[in-house]
């Protein structure tokens, strides 16, 4: 059995299980490490296909940068360790599985009709040619470069989304705030920091 | 070494322009002391005009057709819709400056530069030619409508924000997964390829998976149809449209539809025309349940801005309704519909900002009792609005009925164009409603709306489009005439 | 290359069910929100599968591309959630349900 | 070809036609003499008349035919109906009638109608009214006719209402319009299979072509909806129960419209379309049937009733049944000598009646009168030569009418006609004599009998004509080839002929008939002898049964008017608002519900929108997975 | 001049609106009137000019104006009059002004009152001469929102409801007839570049299988029929005439339900002569129940303007049954149908509007006695019951009697049964008058004032239409008749109309059916 065979059918089903921890843990913490884990196999997977500078970013950026933010604003509020709640809505989960399976097997035919399950991927990479980091930046910085530079305004937009939405927060407590929302239900009105108590 | 690649820069020259105000707004955001609505207002008129103007002189581009690595198309269609994104941003920056003079305190410079990163976003979309820069111009001008959406900060605002959020990125990951298909499909993302076979090049020459390229046109279609709000994709809609303010809302069901609506043109109509009679059923039960839903449920509405959210689902059916066509009639009976759907949405929104008085937001219909009675101005100009959402003549929106359903008919899909006018009856039912609200019912006490000249002069002159579009929609036919051809 | 890539796509494509089943069933907003960064890992996998399929990078740019927007996407959504909660005190989404009807 | 044109004929409907028109509107001005006008207008188309019918007499029998084509009315297609007069005999006789008769009730009226607001306005209807009478004899064609059978209807109707401010006279001629209407419709549609057989409606082509283009059944179906128009408007069974209704209306009006004119010109619609009566055969015995079985029906009712106007209605309606019996015979000249000397001695009673009516200070009711014949010695004697004229004493005029009737049924053979014809003259004698001894005889029973006063000149000097004109009428008839009858031959044909009883045998059964009948009544109401009030309550309950016309008009209620009007509730209340109206608004409230219903699925969870998104995604999977 | 005369006609109520919408708040309520008068009057000197220009006996479209509206999508500005459209326009041109006359008690809101009327003036005028579909589904569709602010804005009671319910039930008719137009529109694009000429599209519609022309035949019918209204889908009329204000009644009346019958006699039956033939029984027994079933309803409602409205139903199956009896009498006897009761029932609803201006009351059991204080009002009344009721030298006479004659000619069932009509219009009208005019007198009546100047003017013109129309009907046939019988003739596909009459003296064989 070759080696990347074996990889594969070692990190598929930890990859897939911790998915599936993170679908069933009750804890939000642990739900993050779970895909963290996850996250690693993705890496792993990566690297086995011949795209090593993927490998670095996703454990760089995914599993470090972007998770531990989560885990970050995770601890920032403080979140339950989930008292389990009824769920509402009945026919959400069963449903959502059913349409699950449906999906899959959907795909499944797909790739069946698309792919195949017997094709192989050529044995050579020779889109990697002369190192697989520099032929991404050449790709990247060619045909790639204007989506390239739209990602940088993207990012712009994210951080005056950011600093929007907070910066508005620093003023959430002032009067002008309560008179803003004086439409609504005085009772609704909430403080905006740290009174401790949740509501129910 | 990698080669320096060729940089054309005029075709994307209104983009440019639109970032670069925006920067400018943040800019002065940052650095005036006291931030004040007018001078971010002039700044991001300023900039928007500057973008239309580079728009325009696209009209007669003689270069390359595709652009910056073939992911730009450069053509009239693109045009048309770039002119249409930013008449609605103007508008919308225009509503939302009279909107925050209403409340000083809860004025926020940002949403300048957001309106107009977003229109960038989607005037993008419109001229993109490559599906990862479609996907990131969807994403660019998703961020900043999220943000828009929760801008006041409202609790209600927060709400519909949240849920705008959590439902565009579950669908973006749909389309993103469905970008993905069609690489596997393709091996290839752009629409049209020059320097490399694009999609409908594969798909032509059968050299791509056809499977897959069906596989990448339902994720594809479940991304687009999110953004159009067509049903069963269209449940954000009504919450967000109720939750967020009202000029972010005017600007948002009038630009977001346009954009998303061309895009799906370019992607469906050029790049997967290989599989048009794959993805035409598709269209036609999107269109199907979208009118119906839209139509049916807005009867039971009691808030004006979730009327008018059902009541663009519904419009989202009509122009699905042309594009099940396939072909440059249904695009131009899609794009004149567009266009009508823009002016009015904006107009109509416009007119529930001021009915609404200062600083709150009174958008039950009961607001609207007697409204011809307390400013005959506003009830007139609304029941335009409304009579062309109804498609009643002389109005745009009559004519962009027609359109939509001779391109139907014409295709052959005429039991679509029946279950249509049967829900333009239903949906008249609900425009009277408010008609009746205004015209035939007394005032209720302690009603204020509006005196605000700007947004009424806007309101005005786009009632006028509606009208003249109606009794001369000749003027934009002939527009629409050259730019419908989609270049491949 | 031993491993066919259709396995790749395949299990690119029962994480992106997984995905997606988060979302429909976590209540959590932070939870729901993970979900849906699995579903864009899935579909990376699947880029840079076909990536290696077609002997292509532009899969692998294109996986670029969507960890960008991602990281962005989780900036703002964060700044929403954690405005949500300021405003409730909870992240539950089942009770964020005052638009409605 | 001799030309008929004859220009003048407009004339006569045109004069009583232009002061109607003055009449209502300046009629309130011209006060009395809004009266006077209307009685010269029509003594103007009297004249005019008889000088027409007089150039007419003058020309030879075959040529007796003036035309005149005003214009075209209505002309579609190759189907022109032209306003086109016809003067011929049948109709000179009709005109001489209508304006003489017209012209004496119209002078009458003056005094009857003395002091009533609407004196102008009364005028104006009775102009009106002998307008349409001539148009519709005058008509040449069967739309013209027709114009004038509707239009004598509205007069009818608005003169029998003329006072309604009392609820029962404007139902009354209601209930006149409604019911001759049912007729009327029926004879429009008669009028539309001719125009489908003929293409065109003119009497003359009609006539002239009917033998090559009806068949027989064609012919019946026309001939009884034709028919049908006469009951209505001749108050015949079954659609009789209109006229003693019709009563109502101010007496001149029930002396012209219904004795003299309006009700005679079903008579007039049958002895014109008799070519087509005749070529269908079965139509006749319809006729025959319906007059003989009126003329003993409406008899048996006259005995019973107590109003004086109402015993002439159903006087009227028997008399009726006489002339159809006649015409049933094919005896059309013998059914227009009575038609004329009914128009007389009719007349004559009614203006009699009226002038006691008018005596008594409005009171109709027989058993408030008695002993007027020495209070009002003129209106007695007239009213008493009508009576009698009627009852068939000789030599009045009605005498020779009744008999020619019953001569034509018991030489033709029909010996049941003939047996149930004297039957109902018997009653007919009985009727008027209880009538004329009641009223007339014995003690006054009232205080307006007892102070009732004679009529002024200009109503008496009217009845006094025409009571000459009914002991006299007969003289126009009297000649061995019968003058009238023979003038109208050229239009009706021969009376048949045939063998049985000798004239002299009939005239004396028929004497005889009469004065035992009057005789009887003598007895019963004249002598004293007789308590005839008891007498009649010994009857009961036929007398009651007889008052009320056998309870025809219940039964009409209770057959066809409240089931009607029980459906026509049906109809609007439930068929209309419940189930066609109902589906209507089912269907909106359907569309409300699942609005409403729909509604519901927007949550709020926004996890049931992603569900929905997702659930959409997989469908679409679906389907190209199903594509494949 | 003459070929613009049909524009100015559409144009000018159109500008006159415009004006009263833009000085509407600064001149007086009374300001507005006259000007809205004045516009209505102008526009009916134009349609007499029309009428004077029309040339009698030629067969075709007259007076013929034509310029691209939108060449994109192949939409024209196509007018023209043919004699049955002659007379529509002015009948509408003439109830306008009488309309507008009728509404000078009108107090709330005049400005807007008389632009809604003006506007409904040119759509309705805009549907009686359009030639090209899509122009005509255009003013077809316009006539609604006017008529709906109209009833809605200026209504009694249940105003709103019957608003909608016009509204829904009209457009849900209108929609399937779009459908079809574009149908045709885009099967006229098969050969040459796409059109909604009327020629055009008939020629297309002519060639099209038989199975689909019979759909489409149908999707025109249903939209006509509701307009109609026919039998079953008459249910928005009583609502719509009981809560309109008086002079949305008359044009409703008057004006609004001719546009559903002229379409069926202009579209239906010259696009689709075959489908027509096919449907002509079918379109007959509804008519004919129409007929019968206003007529019934008529007799047991309350509220007179409800029975005026169910009357409505009762006269307009006669036109419907006219039309597709296909013989030159009944067909040209339903267009003069189309007149008369637009005269007779809009002059009814103006004297039911007269009287309830003067009782506010519509409800018969209110009334009563109403001839002895106001004789005039009562006598105009009655003058217009019997033109109603069918009497012979009164207008409406004329058309009903030539439709039972041309339709008895093609089946004597339903010829007979249409007559019934005519018994039961007695019944109820008359009934109805007897509870207005007859009868005891309500003590607050007795002050009432009869017929002032203004309505006076208001009621002669239509009252002596009225009578003149009956009398010498051939001012309307002569330009009628060459119409009809083109109709005709391509219905029944032969050179000559079918004719139930005959001119020549002894025209035996001709009549056998």
């Amino acid at each position: 059995m070759p080696l990347d065979n074996v990889v594969f059918w070692v990190f598929a089903p930890i990859s897939v299980a911790s998915a599936i921890g993170m679908l069933l843990v009750r804890n939000a913490v642990h739900a993050a490490l779970f895909l963290i884990v996850n996250f690693f196999c993705l890496a792993v997977f990566y690297l086995l296909l011949d795209a090593p500078f993927l490998f670095a970013v996703q454990i760089v950026v995914y599993a470090g940068a972007i998770m531990v933010l989560f885990l970050f604003v995770i601890m920032l509020l403080g979140v339950d360790s989930g008292v389990p709640v009824r769920e509402r809505l009945i026919v959400q989960r069963p449903l959502a599985f059913a349409l699950g399976a449906a999906f899959v097997v959907e795909l499944f035919l797909a790739i069946r009709a698309g792919v195949g399950f017997t094709t192989k991927a050529p044995a050579v990479f020779t889109a990697n040619e002369g190192g697989n980091t520099q032929a991404v930046a050449k790709v990247l910085f060619t045909q790639y470069f204007f989506p390239f530079e739209v990602t940088s305004v993207l990012l712009l937009v994210a951080a005056i989304a950011a600093m929007v939405l907070a910066h508005r927060k620093a003023r959430a407590v002032t009067q002008a705030e309560i008179d803003a929302a004086a439409g609504e239900p005085a009772a609704d009105e909430m403080p905006a920091y740290g009174s401790g108590t949740a509501a129910p | 070494m990698i080669p320096t690649p060729v940089i054309e820069f005029r075709p994307i020259l209104p983009e440019l322009l639109l970032c670069g105000f925006a920067i400018v707004g943040m800019l002065y955001e940052a650095f005036a002391r006291r931030p004040d609505p007018v001078p971010h207002l002039a700044i991001a008129s300023i900039g928007i005009l500057a973008a239309a103007v580079a728009a325009f002189m696209l009209w007669d581009w003689t270069g390359a057709p595709y652009v910056l690595g073939d992911t730009v198309a450069v053509d009239r269609f693109s045009v048309v819709s770039r002119c249409v994104l930013l008449g609605a941003a103007l508008i919308g920056c225009l509503y939302y400056t009279h909107y925050a003079a209403r409340d000083p305190r809860s004025f926020l410079g940002e949403f300048y530069p957001l309106t107009l990163f977003a229109t960038a976003g989607m005037t993008l979309i419109t001229a993109a030619n490559d599906l990862v820069v479609i996907f990131l111009a969807l994403e660019l001008l998703s961020l900043s409508l999220y943000v828009l959406t929760g801008i006041t900060g409202r609790r209600s605002a927060s709400e519909a924000a949240m849920k705008y959020f959590l439902l565009g990125a579950f669908s973006s990951a749909f389309f993103l997964y469905g970008v993905a298909m069609a690489y596997g499909a393709a091996t290839s993302t752009k629409i049209v390829g020059v320097a490399a076979p694009g999609i409908v090049q594969a798909l032509a020459g059968q050299t791509g998976s056809q499977a897959l390229a069906l596989l990448a046109m339902a994720l594809l279609v479940v991304g687009f149809a999110f953004k159009v709000s067509a049903a069963p994709f269209h449940m954000w809609t009504p919450d967000v449209y109720e939750g967020a303010p009202t000029p972010v809302v005017a600007f948002m069901g009038a630009a977001t539809k346009v954009a998303a609506f061309f895009a799906l043109i370019r992607v469906f109509d050029v790049g997967l025309q290989p599989l048009t009679w794959d993805w035409t059923p598709v269209i036609y039960a999107l269109a199907v349940v979208s009118i119906l839903v839209g139509s049916v449920l807005a009867i039971a509405q009691r808030d004006i801005k979730r009327l008018l959210a059902y009541s663009s689902i519904a419009q989202a059916g009509f122009i699905l309704t042309g594009l099940t066509a396939a072909n440059s009639t249904g695009i131009r009976a899609a794009m004149f519909y567009l266009v009508a759907y823009a002016v009015v949405t904006l107009g109509a929104f416009g007119i529930v900002m001021l009915v609404s008085a200062r600083g709150e937001e009174q958008t039950s219909l009961d607001a609207y009792a007697g409204l011809a009675r307390r400013s005959p101005g506003l009830a007139a100009l609304m029941t335009v609005f409304l009579l062309s959402l109804a498609g009643i003549p002389p109005t745009a929106g009559f004519i962009a009925k027609v359109t939509v359903f001779t391109a139907a008919i014409g295709a052959g899909n005429w039991p679509l164009a029946v279950i249509g006018v049967v829900a333009s009856v239903v949906a008249a039912y609900f425009y009277l409603r408010v008609i009746v609200y205004m015209y035939m019912r007394e005032p209720a006490e302690g009603m204020a709306s509006d005196d605000g000249l700007l947004p009424r002069i806007a309101a005005g002159v786009l009632a006028t489009g509606i009208v003249v579009l109606g009794v001369f929609p000749g003027i934009l036919t002939g527009i629409l005439e050259p730019a419908s051809i989609v270049r491949w | 290359m031993r491993t066919p890539v259709a396995y790749y796509l395949m299990l690119s494509g029962i994480l992106f069910m997984l995905g997606t089943v988060g979302v429909l069933t976590r209540k959590n907003a932070l939870l729901i929100f993970m979900s849906v960064e699995l579903q864009l890992n899935a579909v990376n996998l699947a880029l840079v599968a076909f990536s290696r399929l077609h002997d292509d990078l532009t899969g692998q740019v294109l996986a670029f591309f969507s960890m960008v927007v991602a990281a962005a996407e989780v900036v703002v959504g964060l700044a929403i959630i954690v405005a949500i909660y300021r405003r409730r005190r909870s992240v539950d989404v089942d009770d964020v349900r005052e638009l409605r009807w | 070809m001799v030309s008929h044109t004859n220009s003048a004929l407009w004339v006569i409907p045109a004069l009583p036609l232009a002061t109607a028109v003055i009449n209502l509107f300046v009629g309130r001005r011209l006060g009395r003499w809004a009266g006077w006008l209307a009685s010269a207008s029509v003594i103007v188309s009297f004249a005019v008349s008889v000088a027409l019918v007089s150039e007419l007499v003058a020309k030879p029998a075959e040529d007796r035919l003036f035309l005149q084509h005003l214009f075209d009315w209505i002309s579609v297609g190759r189907l022109v109906v032209g306003m086109d007069l016809r003067l011929d005999s049948l109709s000179a006789t009709m005109i001489l009638v209508i304006t003489g008769i017209g012209a004496l009730i119209h002078v009458y009226a003056v005094g009857y109608m003395d002091g009533d607001p609407r004196f102008g306005r009364f005028f104006s209807y009775m102009n009106l009214f002998v307008f349409f009478m001539l148009m519709l004899v005058l008509g040449a064609n069967y739309l013209v006719l027709y114009l004038g059978w509707e239009g004598v209807g509205l007069c009818s109707y608005l003169l029998i209402g003329f006072w309604s401010d009392v609820p029962a006279n404007a139902e009354a001629a209601k209930k006149a319009f409604i019911t001759t209407r049912i007729g009327d419709t029926l004879m429009l549609i008669g009028l539309a299979l001719i125009v489908s057989r003929f293409g065109t409606l003119d009497f003359q082509t009609v006539f002239g072509t009917a033998g090559t283009v009806l068949t027989k059944d064609a012919a019946t179906a026309i001939a009884l909806l034709l028919f049908a128009g006469a009951i209505g408007k001749s108050a015949q069974v079954p659609l009789h129960v209109w006229l003693p209704d019709a009563m109502a209306g101010p007496t001149p009006v029930s002396a012209l419209i219904h004795a003299a004119t309006m009700v005679t010109a079903g008579v007039y619609l049958v002895v014109r379309s008799h070519v087509l009566f005749e070529l269908s055969g079965v139509a006749l015995t319809v006729v025959l049937v319906v007059g003989v079985v009126t003329a003993v029906f409406a008899a048996t009712c006259a005995i019973a009733q107590q109003d004086i106007k109402r015993v002439l209605a159903y006087s009227t309606i028997g008399q009726l049944g006489f002339m159809f019996m006649a015409a049933g015979m094919r005896a059309y000249s013998v059914a227009m000598f009575f038609l004329v000397a009914h128009a007389f001695y009719k007349a004559l009673l009614f203006l009699g009646a009226g002038s006691v009516i008018h005596g008594m200070h409005d009171e109709q009711d027989l058993r408030q009168m008695g002993g007027l014949r020495r209070l009002m010695p003129i209106t007695f004697v007239a009213f008493a030569v009508g009576a009698l004229a009627q009852a068939g004493i000789p030599p009045l005029v009605g005498f020779f009418a009744k008999d020619a009737v019953l001569e034509v049924a018991q030489h033709t053979g029909r010996e049941v006609v003939y047996v149930l014809g004297a039957f109902a003259a018997f009653l007919s004698a009985f009727y008027l004599g209880r009538m004329l001894y009641l009223t007339f005889f014995g003690e006054a029973r009232s205080d307006p009998a007892r102070n009732a006063r004679e009529a002024p000149p200009v109503m008496w000097v009217p009845l006094a004509i025409l009571a000459v004109g009914a002991a006299t009428a007969e003289w126009l008839n009297l000649t061995p080839e019968g003058r009238l009858t023979g003038f109208l031959e050229s239009v009706t044909g021969a009376t048949p002929a045939g063998h049985g009883l000798a004239v002299a045998e009939l005239a004396a059964v028929a004497t005889i008939i009469s004065i035992v009948a009057l005789g009887l009544t003598w007895w019963i109401y004249g002598s004293g002898r007789v308590d005839w009030i008891g007498f009649r309550e010994r009857l009961e309950p036929l007398p009651r049964a007889a008052l009320n016309g056998w309870y025809v008009d219940r039964g009409y209620d209770t057959v066809v008017i409240q089931p009607a009007k029980a459906g026509a509730w049906i109809t609007a209340y439930v068929v209309d608002a419940r189930i066609i109206d109902g589906a209507v608004n089912a269907i909106g409230g359907g569309v409300k519900r699942l609005a409403e219903g729909g509604r519901l699925l927007q949550t709020g969870f926004v996890r049931s929108y992603a569900l929905a998104v997702f659930l959409g995604a997989v469908a679409i999977l679906v389907y190209v997975g199903a594509r494949q | 001049m003459s070929q613009h005369l049909l524009t100015f006609a559409i144009l000018f109520p159109l500008v006159g609106a415009v004006l009263i919408a833009v000085v509407g708040r600064t001149v007086s309520e009374r300001d507005a009137r006259i000007l809205a008068l004045i516009t209505a009057l102008a526009t009916f000197g134009v349609s007499l000019l029309v009428l004077r220009d029309f040339q009698t006996g030629v067969i075709g479209y007259q007076m013929v104006d034509r310029a691209w509206w939108v060449r994109s999508l192949g939409l024209q500005y196509l007018v023209g009059v043919d004699g049955i459209s002659l007379w529509l326009v002015l009948l509408t041109t003439f109830l306008f002004p009488i309309s507008i006359l009728a509404s000078w008690k009108i107090e709330t809101n005049v400005a807007r009152y008389m632009v809604a009327m003006l506007v409904l003036e040119s759509a309705v005028l805009g549907s009686f001469v359009a030639l090209d579909l899509l122009l005509f589904f255009l003013f077809f569709e316009a006539i609604l929102v006017p008529m709906y602010l109209i009833i809605g804005g200026w209504g009694s009671g249940n105003r709103v409801y019957a608003a909608i319910k016009f509204f829904l039930f009209t457009m849900a008719g209108s929609a399937f007839l779009l459908v079809a137009i574009l149908f045709l529109y885009a099967r006229s694009g098969q050969a040459g570049p796409p059109s909604f000429e009327l020629g055009r599209l008939t020629q297309v519609a002519t060639a099209l299988p038989v199975q689909t022309a019979r759909w489409l035949f149908l999707a025109f019918f249903v939209a006509f029929a509701v307009k109609v209204p026919l039998f079953p889908l008459h249910t928005w009329l009583p609502d719509a005439h009981t809560e309109a204000p008086t002079a949305g009644s008359v044009l409703l009346a008057g004006v609004l339900l001719k546009v559903g019958t002229y379409g069926l006699l202009r579209f239906n039956l010259s696009m689709f002569p075959q489908a027509s033939s096919y449907f002509a029984t079918f379109v007959s027994v509804l008519a004919v129940i129409g007929i019968v079933y206003g007529a019934v309803c008529a007799l047991i409602q309350t509220d007179v303007k409800r029975l005026v409205a169910y009357s409505s139903v009762s006269h307009l199956g006669f036109v419907v049954l006219g039309i597709f009896a296909f013989t030159q009498q009944a067909v040209t006897g339903g267009v003069l149908q189309m007149v008369n009761h637009g005269l007779a029932t809009g002059a009814l609803f103006l004297l039911v509007g007269m009287v309830y201006e003067r009782t506010h009351t519509r409800e018969l059991a209110e009334m009563g006695g109403l001839a002895s204080v106001m004789p005039w009002l009562l006598g105009a009344f009655l003058f217009v019951v019997f033109a109603s009721v069918g009497l012979p030298g009164l207008n409406s006479f004329v058309g009903e009697f030539l439709v039972i004659v041309g339709t008895f000619a093609v089946s004597h069932t339903f010829g007979s049964l249409s007559a019934i009509a005519v018994v039961l219009a007695a019944i109820y009208l008359l009934w109805s008058y007897q509870r207005v005019a007859y009868g005891p007198l309500r003590e607050e009546h007795r002050h009432l004032p009869d017929l002032s100047g203004r309505e006076v003017a208001v009621l002669a013109p239509v009252l002596a239409l009225l009578l003149v129309f009956g009398i010498y009907p051939k001012l309307l046939t002569r330009s009628i008749d060459p119409s009809t019988c083109a109709a005709i003739a391509q219905v029944r596909s032969s050179q000559t109309c079918a004719d139930v009459g005959s001119a020549a003296v002894p025209a035996a064989a001709e009549g056998q059916p």
